[in-house]
């Protein structure tokens, strides 16, 4: 592997950002477009080429490109590590750029910040190949804190918009307290390593396992790992948007849709996915850390499906599946199958990038109507958008031979095998998320695109499909979202696909168990007929069917009836309520407090200026004594003997 | 014996004068016990064989000092009943620390044995011992500067006390010596050379 | 001694000397007296490129070296030196020096030539702070440094500046006099008034815990450390906008240099035994005045508190040693801390200052600097908002900016001293963007508040070249710090051996 | 026969009179000099018992050198009072407190 090459696969959409964001009005549209295209597509062009070379048993690439800093022995250097995991990562990451880049051309064509919208996402797809490439923690975390950056240009893209530039300060404060810990993490590594280099960090894994951290409050210590890996996994919640740090990922939909299908469901919210598959080392040594992820993957993945059901706007139930998801993913590293993680990481990134394009397209054609009350019968009017939007559908609820179902299954068979503490709980939730899954994502897709036609008067007139430079993505999504489970699951997950880069112990490896019955992708796919998902991903598409397009009405009654729970979803369980009014308002409060009550009032007005005002205030008192009377001078004169000549008789 | 006798006598006189000088009502009447005060004073000395002092206290005190004041008293009309609004409402807290003063001295002379025998008597004088003439010679040899100072202070005293004072009434012409010596001729005759004036 | 010409004494007394010129030249021809100090300035930065690369960064001894004798009868020098430490500061004065000189361009109407005279002198007196290494030197530079700056903002300053200037100049003047009183201690004890005699006295405990003492006020109001800071937010609110840069770029360094230069190696046993209070300081200075930002309505207030908290890493980093040595068993795992803040020192420097330069750009175009008054100015002033945003991340400590380098180095050592430690000291990371972004949002983006932010026009070229050059130096030591961190590996090294060593009298 | 502590103690009591006699006397400032007349007298008289009971002259010698300045000085406050009463008619303390703080 040419080191070079490798250098230019990140550098290319640096170089095309840089290029057309500063010179974009010089250059114009067109030009700085095909320049941000050309780069994405030349380094994803390199990142396949790079994947073929690793197929076919060229070793692994880790060296360094240059040392950023030399303190203390520790060498922190920017360098890239090249292995199975990061390549496939690199692939997907390109290649969902690319489809995204070609369908920005369409979705931001009558947008004034054109040549700055592609600048911002080939800068994206820059730190987000910086991220993945790293071979150790400083480039992760420059990775990781340049994609949150990103993220919050690209919510902020519309900054007239008093809810979007709301939307990113709140995505990028959240993501920073994910930050906040990921750091402690890696200052605990290298409190334990002494250097910040994955490999030495993978080898001395076991010796830090043994030790505790005696932290000055507790007199029995943590057990060492378990703090790094908890630190480093609070740091993927908040990029993953994990449940108590989920609350960004519903705003960050304020942005254009395209980012919302490149950042939002393929490639940033999968980073902290990626980053616990790649620190599979560190984590297989601490049981309780494992726990910890899959209990919160568990809730997330089914207490965000149910916010799906009862939201209306398109993208925010999207953005709501796209959750769920992720919360699939953090069960299956949960539960130490990384692989099925990183597998149906691989095949989501497809799907939902394929559905939430397939909204921009329908959100373009309706003129910008996000609401899915004033949408319906699109079926006619929008095949291909239909077409491929039901694939990714059926890909994403699972159908068999979908690329959804491979992964989907794979990773219930996985939890169903482990047993881990908090397994049981995750298997409920997981199946109990497919049918959630179901009814949400059909019923979105009878909502828009079945059913009577719902448009308004203003939409009506405006109505006009999109073109094909819209419509080419979708398909191109859609064929992967169609096959590629089928195919790569056998190599990827039982074929040993990973190799090195993902180590997991033999005790916890579920994913060989699961791997011990399977005997083919058809097979596996006709076994499922008959197994328990299925049947839940049917019964979800028919309740959402019957509520939808046969009787709303009912719907309606059922939410009467159940207004408490209806309202309880609506608000998303109080998270925003309980951020906004009670931390906001705490720390609002807090610093006025401070400011107030502790520099102007103590501070200032007792210490500084109080003292002055003493002075003043002594002065005063003392001038009265010197009163003009020459008596009063004599009298003080004789007190003063008086006391000294008594202070001498005591003295004795 | 008798000198103890004496001295007692003259004490009390000398601390009733010192009551009256504080309060007498007429200055005049605070001048004379002033007077008296010297006057027993200057015979207390006398006993402790320091009879130059005594005189020269006599002389000068009560001849020159205590005449200016009654000089003074005398000239300044000052209108004797204002003067005798009696005392200050504090009068009580003045006596009281007084007393205090008193009562610390003496305790200090009594109780403090600062290395001196204060209840011995004087040493007896060697025979031919002259106040004065030692005095004098302390006073000339030692000392001389110092009184060449003295001298000058005094010098000041007269000089200041006398321009203080003075006053010229308006309208007084005095002879100024200096300027009449000074005068040339060209300041008091002007020679003007005229014309004959043409006979009508 | 470089080339054979003191560079040193150059450096202080050439800018010294500018701006008696720049005076003599006086305000009736101010177009010539701007590019005189123009020249002085640029002159001054460029002779900075020399001393950086011809200094040997495998040594921790002085260089540079000049001695004369100053004042005999108290045995002071007029002794100049360098080291690691001391030299990055010296070259972020004359850095800094120049965008303030070119930012005060056309703004500065009243008395121009003195305006710009009391700049270099200031610039002058602050390299002679960095470069003396004689104590009674130091001082003297100390205290001449503030009559400038109490001018500028005393002259130049807004309408509360009388009281803003006077509480500036008294609280410094308050901690210095007893900064005086343990040289002159020192003095007795030692002979004479050389920095390295006194980092080599021997003392005993109680005598090193009230030297300490007197150390730390004087460069805890320096700092400022947080009970002593109220007077940041007046003196920024009211200096005028070179005044501010200057004042936070600088002068706020001279208390973390006092920190390494004189607390740490003269009173290491102190520093020993009361380092838990200057941590404890510099954590509530983080995380108090974190929150106290959050709460302001004035721009400069809000940098200012900001400021306060980015210096806490400063002291915070600085006294982790003890604690590492305790933890790890080793005083190595401190360079980490002393590194990141030295870089956080730099970068605070350069960050702060061109934030203070935005404020300075908004204010000249609208006399205000609530941020209420603003709204959406990224609008009207896109450039502007670039820069502004740029800054503003790398204030919040974004890899990849300098603002994150130090702030990193600091908290993985103080993860080595104690976990808690990291966990107070990274809240920065949300508060910092907290505030900073806060700011951003009510005044960048958002739409056009009013008809005056409608009036504003973009960057003039002049603007446009100093907040280049500053954004330039921010991302180059963001994204490869090595070179600043290699030049003070060996004086840090050496500081830490100073450490090791205890300097009670084996009586 | 007279001890020093006889003479001393005399003295303190002079002393402690023309005190008194200054802070508790609000009617002229002539009565004022004439108590500070008293109080060098009293002073004289510490030092006349002392040079005498320890047989030094010296004692005697400044007794003189008290007496030129308490000259001096009375004339000087009486051409002052003088003064004064020209400007002001009346030596009352009560009025004389124009030099206040």
């Amino acid at each position: 592997m040419n080191a070079n090459l490798l250098l230019a696969i990140p550098m290319l959409p640096l170089a095309a950002a840089i290029i057309a964001g500063l010179g974009g009005r010089v250059l114009g549209r067109a030009v700085s477009a095909g320049l941000a295209i050309a780069a994405v597509a030349a380094s994803c062009l390199l990142s396949m080429q790079v994947l073929n070379q690793l197929l076919h048993g060229t070793a692994n690439y880790n060296a360094s490109v240059y040392t950023w800093l030399l303190s203390d022995g520790v060498n922190m250097q920017v360098g890239f590590l090249i292995d199975r995991l990061s390549a496939l990562m690199m692939v997907v990451v390109t290649f969902v750029s690319l489809c995204v880049h070609v369908y920005t051309v369409g979705y931001m064509h009558d947008d004034a910040g054109f040549q700055r919208f592609f600048a911002y996402i080939a800068l994206f797809t820059f730190a987000m190949l910086m991220l993945v490439m790293s071979n150790n923690f400083l480039q992760l975390f420059f990775g990781w804190e340049a994609v949150g950056v990103v993220s919050y240009l690209l919510i902020g893209f519309w900054y007239t918009r008093p809810s979007a530039i709301f939307a990113n300060l709140k995505a990028f404060l959240v993501n920073r307290v994910g930050d906040f810990g990921f750091l402690l993490g890696i200052a605990g590594v290298l409190y334990y390593t002494g250097s910040l280099d994955y490999q030495v960090a993978f080898n001395w894994a076991p010796a830090i396992a043994k030790q505790t951290l005696h932290v000055a409050g507790t007199a029995a210590g943590w057990p060492a790992m378990t703090v790094i890996c908890i630190c480093l996994f609070v740091g993927a919640m908040g990029k993953s948007a994990q449940v108590p740090l989920h609350v960004w990922l519903p705003d960050s939909m304020e942005g254009p849709t395209p980012i919302s299908a490149l950042i939002h469901a393929a490639t940033m919210v999968t980073a902290g996915i990626f980053m616990v598959a790649r620190m599979s080392p560190l984590f297989e040594q601490s049981e309780t850390a494992l726990s910890f992820v899959l209990v919160i993957g568990a809730t997330t993945a089914l207490f965000m499906g149910f916010l799906g059901i009862v939201n209306n706007d398109i993208k925010r139930v999207v953005a709501y599946s796209t959750l769920s998801q992720l919360g699939y993913m953090t069960v299956a590293l949960g539960v130490s199958a990384y692989s099925v993680a990183i597998f149906h990481l691989m095949t989501h990134a497809f799907f939902k990038a394929l559905l939430f394009l397939a909204a921009g397209a329908v959100i373009i054609a309706m003129h910008h109507e996000q609401d899915m009350r004033k949408m319906g019968g699109l079926r006619v009017r929008m095949p291909v958008t239909y077409w491929t939007s039901l694939i990714g559908a059926l890909a994403l609820i699972g159908t068999p031979f979908f690329s959804g179902f491979y992964s989907k299954d794979a990773l219930i068979e996985a939890v169903h095998a482990s047993h881990r503490w908090g397994a049981g709980y995750a298997y409920v939730c997981v199946t109990a998320g497919v049918f959630v899954t179901a009814f949400y994502t059909f019923r979105m897709i009878f909502m828009t695109f079945h059913g009577p036609s719902r448009l308004d008067h203003h939409a009506e007139e405006h109505f006009h499909d999109v073109g094909w430079d819209m419509k080419g993505p979708l398909v191109a999504l859609a064929i992967p979202s169609l096959l590629i489970g089928y195919f790569t699951i056998q190599p990827v997950l039982f074929g040993g696909y990973f190799g090195d880069a993902i180590r997991v112990l033999e005790s916890n490896d579920v994913v060989a168990e699961i791997g011990r019955e399977f005997h083919g992708a058809a097979v596996f796919a006709l076994h499922a007929v008959l197994s328990l998902p299925l049947w839940l991903a049917a019964a979800g598409v028919y309740c959402a069917w019957h509520f939808v397009l046969r009787r709303p009405d009912q719907a309606t009654a059922i939410q009467a009836r159940f207004n408490w729970l209806y309202r309880l979803l609506v608000n998303k369980y109080y998270f925003d309520w309980f951020n906004e009014n009670v931390l906001a308002r705490a720390a609002r409060g807090l610093g006025l407090a401070l400011w107030r009550g502790g520099d102007q009032a103590v501070i200032d007005g007792v210490l500084v200026d109080g003292s002055a005002g003493a002075v003043g205030w002594i002065a005063g008192r003392v001038r009265r004594i010197q009163n003009g009377f020459l008596y009063s001078y004599a009298f003080w004169m004789i007190v003063s003997l008086v006391l000294i000549l008594g202070w001498f008789l005591v003295r004795v | 014996m008798l000198v103890t006798v004496l001295f007692y006598t003259f004490a009390t006189i000398l601390v009733a004068a010192g009551v009256g000088v504080i309060t007498s009502r007429n200055p005049v009447h605070a001048a004379l016990s002033l007077v008296l005060c010297f006057l027993t004073s200057a015979v207390l000395w006398m006993l402790i064989e320091a009879e130059f002092l005594a005189i020269v206290l006599v002389l000068v005190y009560v001849g020159a000092v205590m005449v200016l004041f009654l000089f003074v008293v005398m000239m300044l009309d000052i209108n004797v009943e204002e003067l005798k609004r009696g005392f200050t409402r504090y009068a009580w807290l003045g006596w009281l620390v007084t007393g205090i003063v008193i009562a610390e001295i003496v305790g200090v002379i009594v109780q403090r044995r600062l290395g001196l025998d204060v209840t011995r008597g004087a040493a007896p004088l060697p025979p031919g011992y002259s106040n004065a003439t030692e005095l004098g010679t302390a006073l000339f040899t030692r000392y001389a500067y110092a009184v060449e100072l003295a001298a000058m202070l005094l010098l000041v005293a007269i000089i200041a006390a006398i321009s203080l004072t003075l006053r010229r009434r308006r309208g007084l012409k005095l002879q100024d010596i200096s300027a009449q010596v000074a005068v040339r001729a060209g300041d008091r005759v002007r020679i003007v050379k005229m014309k004959s004036e043409p006979r009508p | 001694m470089l080339h054979g010409f003191d560079i040193l004494s150059l450096l202080i007394w050439l800018p010294v000397g500018g701006g008696v010129a720049v005076l003599a030249i006086g305000d009736t021809r101010a177009r010539l007296a701007r590019w005189v100090a123009l020249l002085v300035a640029l002159a001054t930065f460029v002779l900075c490129v020399p001393l950086w690369l011809e200094f040997d960064t495998t040594t921790a001894a002085f260089q540079y070296l000049e001695r004369l004798s100053w004042i005999n009868q108290l045995h002071a020098d007029y002794y100049l030196g360098v080291d690691g430490i001391s030299l990055p500061l010296i070259v972020l004065t004359a850095f800094m020096t120049v965008p303030v000189i070119i930012a005060g361009w056309s703004v500065v109407e009243k008395r121009p030539a003195q305006y710009y005279a009391a700049f270099l002198i200031l610039e002058g007196l602050m390299i002679g702070v960095f470069s003396a290494l004689d104590a009674l030197l130091f001082y003297f530079f100390w205290e001449a440094m503030l009559i400038p700056m109490f001018l500028i903002i005393g002259i130049w300053g807004g309408p509360r500046r009388v009281y803003a200037t006077l509480k500036f100049f008294l609280y410094t003047f308050l901690g210095s006099v007893l900064m005086l009183v343990a040289l002159i201690f020192l003095y007795l004890k030692a002979g004479d008034y050389t920095i390295a005699g006194f980092q080599s006295l021997p003392l005993t405990l109680a005598e090193q815990r009230w030297i300490f003492l007197a150390f730390l006020v004087a460069f805890a109001v320096k700092v400022p450390m947080w009970p002593v800071h109220t007077w940041l937010p007046d003196a920024h609110v009211e200096a005028p906008t070179g005044g501010s840069v200057i004042l936070a770029a600088i002068m706020l360094k001279m208390g973390g240099y006092g920190l390494l230069r004189f607390s740490l190696p003269i009173t290491p046993d102190a520093s020993r035994e009361l380092d838990w209070l200057v941590i404890g300081l510099s954590l509530i200075a983080v995380v108090y005045i974190g929150f106290v930002a959050l709460m302001q309505s004035d721009m400069k207030k809000l940098i200012a508190y900001s400021s306060v908290a980015h210096m806490g890493f400063v002291t915070l980093g600085a006294f982790l040693a003890f604690d590492i040595q305790g933890s790890t068993g080793a005083l190595r795992g401190a360079i980490n801390g002393l590194d990141g803040a030295m870089v956080q020192m730099i970068s605070h420097g350069l960050i702060s200052g061109a934030l203070f330069l935005c404020i300075g750009v908004m204010y000249d175009r609208l006399h205000s600097r609530e941020i209420s008054a603003y709204g959406g100015v990224i609008n009207v002033m896109p450039k502007f908002g670039a820069f502004m945003v740029l800054f503003a991340l790398a204030n919040s400590g974004l890899p990849g900016t300098s603002g994150f380098v130090g702030e990193f180095l600091v908290i993985l050592a103080a993860f080595k001293a104690n976990v808690w430690f990291a966990f107070l000291a990274a809240t920065t990371l949300i508060l910092g963007a907290a505030y900073t972004l806060w700011l951003v949002k009510r005044v960048i983006f958002g739409p056009i508040a009013n008809d005056h932010v409608a009036a504003m026009q973009d960057l003039n070229g002049r603007e446009f070249l100093v907040l280049a050059m500053l954004a330039v130096a921010v991302l180059a030591l963001g994204l490869w710090p090595a070179p600043l961190v290699r030049t003070m590996e060996a004086t840090v090294q050496h500081l830490l051996q100073q450490l090791a060593v205890s300097k009670i009298p084996v009586a | 026969m007279i001890t020093l502590g006889h003479m001393l103690t005399l003295s303190a009591v002079l002393f402690a009179l023309s005190v008194a006699g200054i802070f508790i006397n609000r009617r002229n400032v002539l009565l004022l000099l004439m108590c500070i007349e008293l109080l060098l007298l009293s002073a004289n008289f510490n030092f006349v018992a002392f040079s005498r009971y320890l047989g030094f002259v010296d004692g005697q010698v400044f007794v003189f050198f008290i007496l030129t300045v308490a000259a001096a000085e009375s004339a000087i406050g009486l051409a002052i009072l003088v003064v004064l009463f020209r400007e002001r008619r009346s030596i009352n303390v009560e009025d004389l407190n124009t030099l206040r703080g």
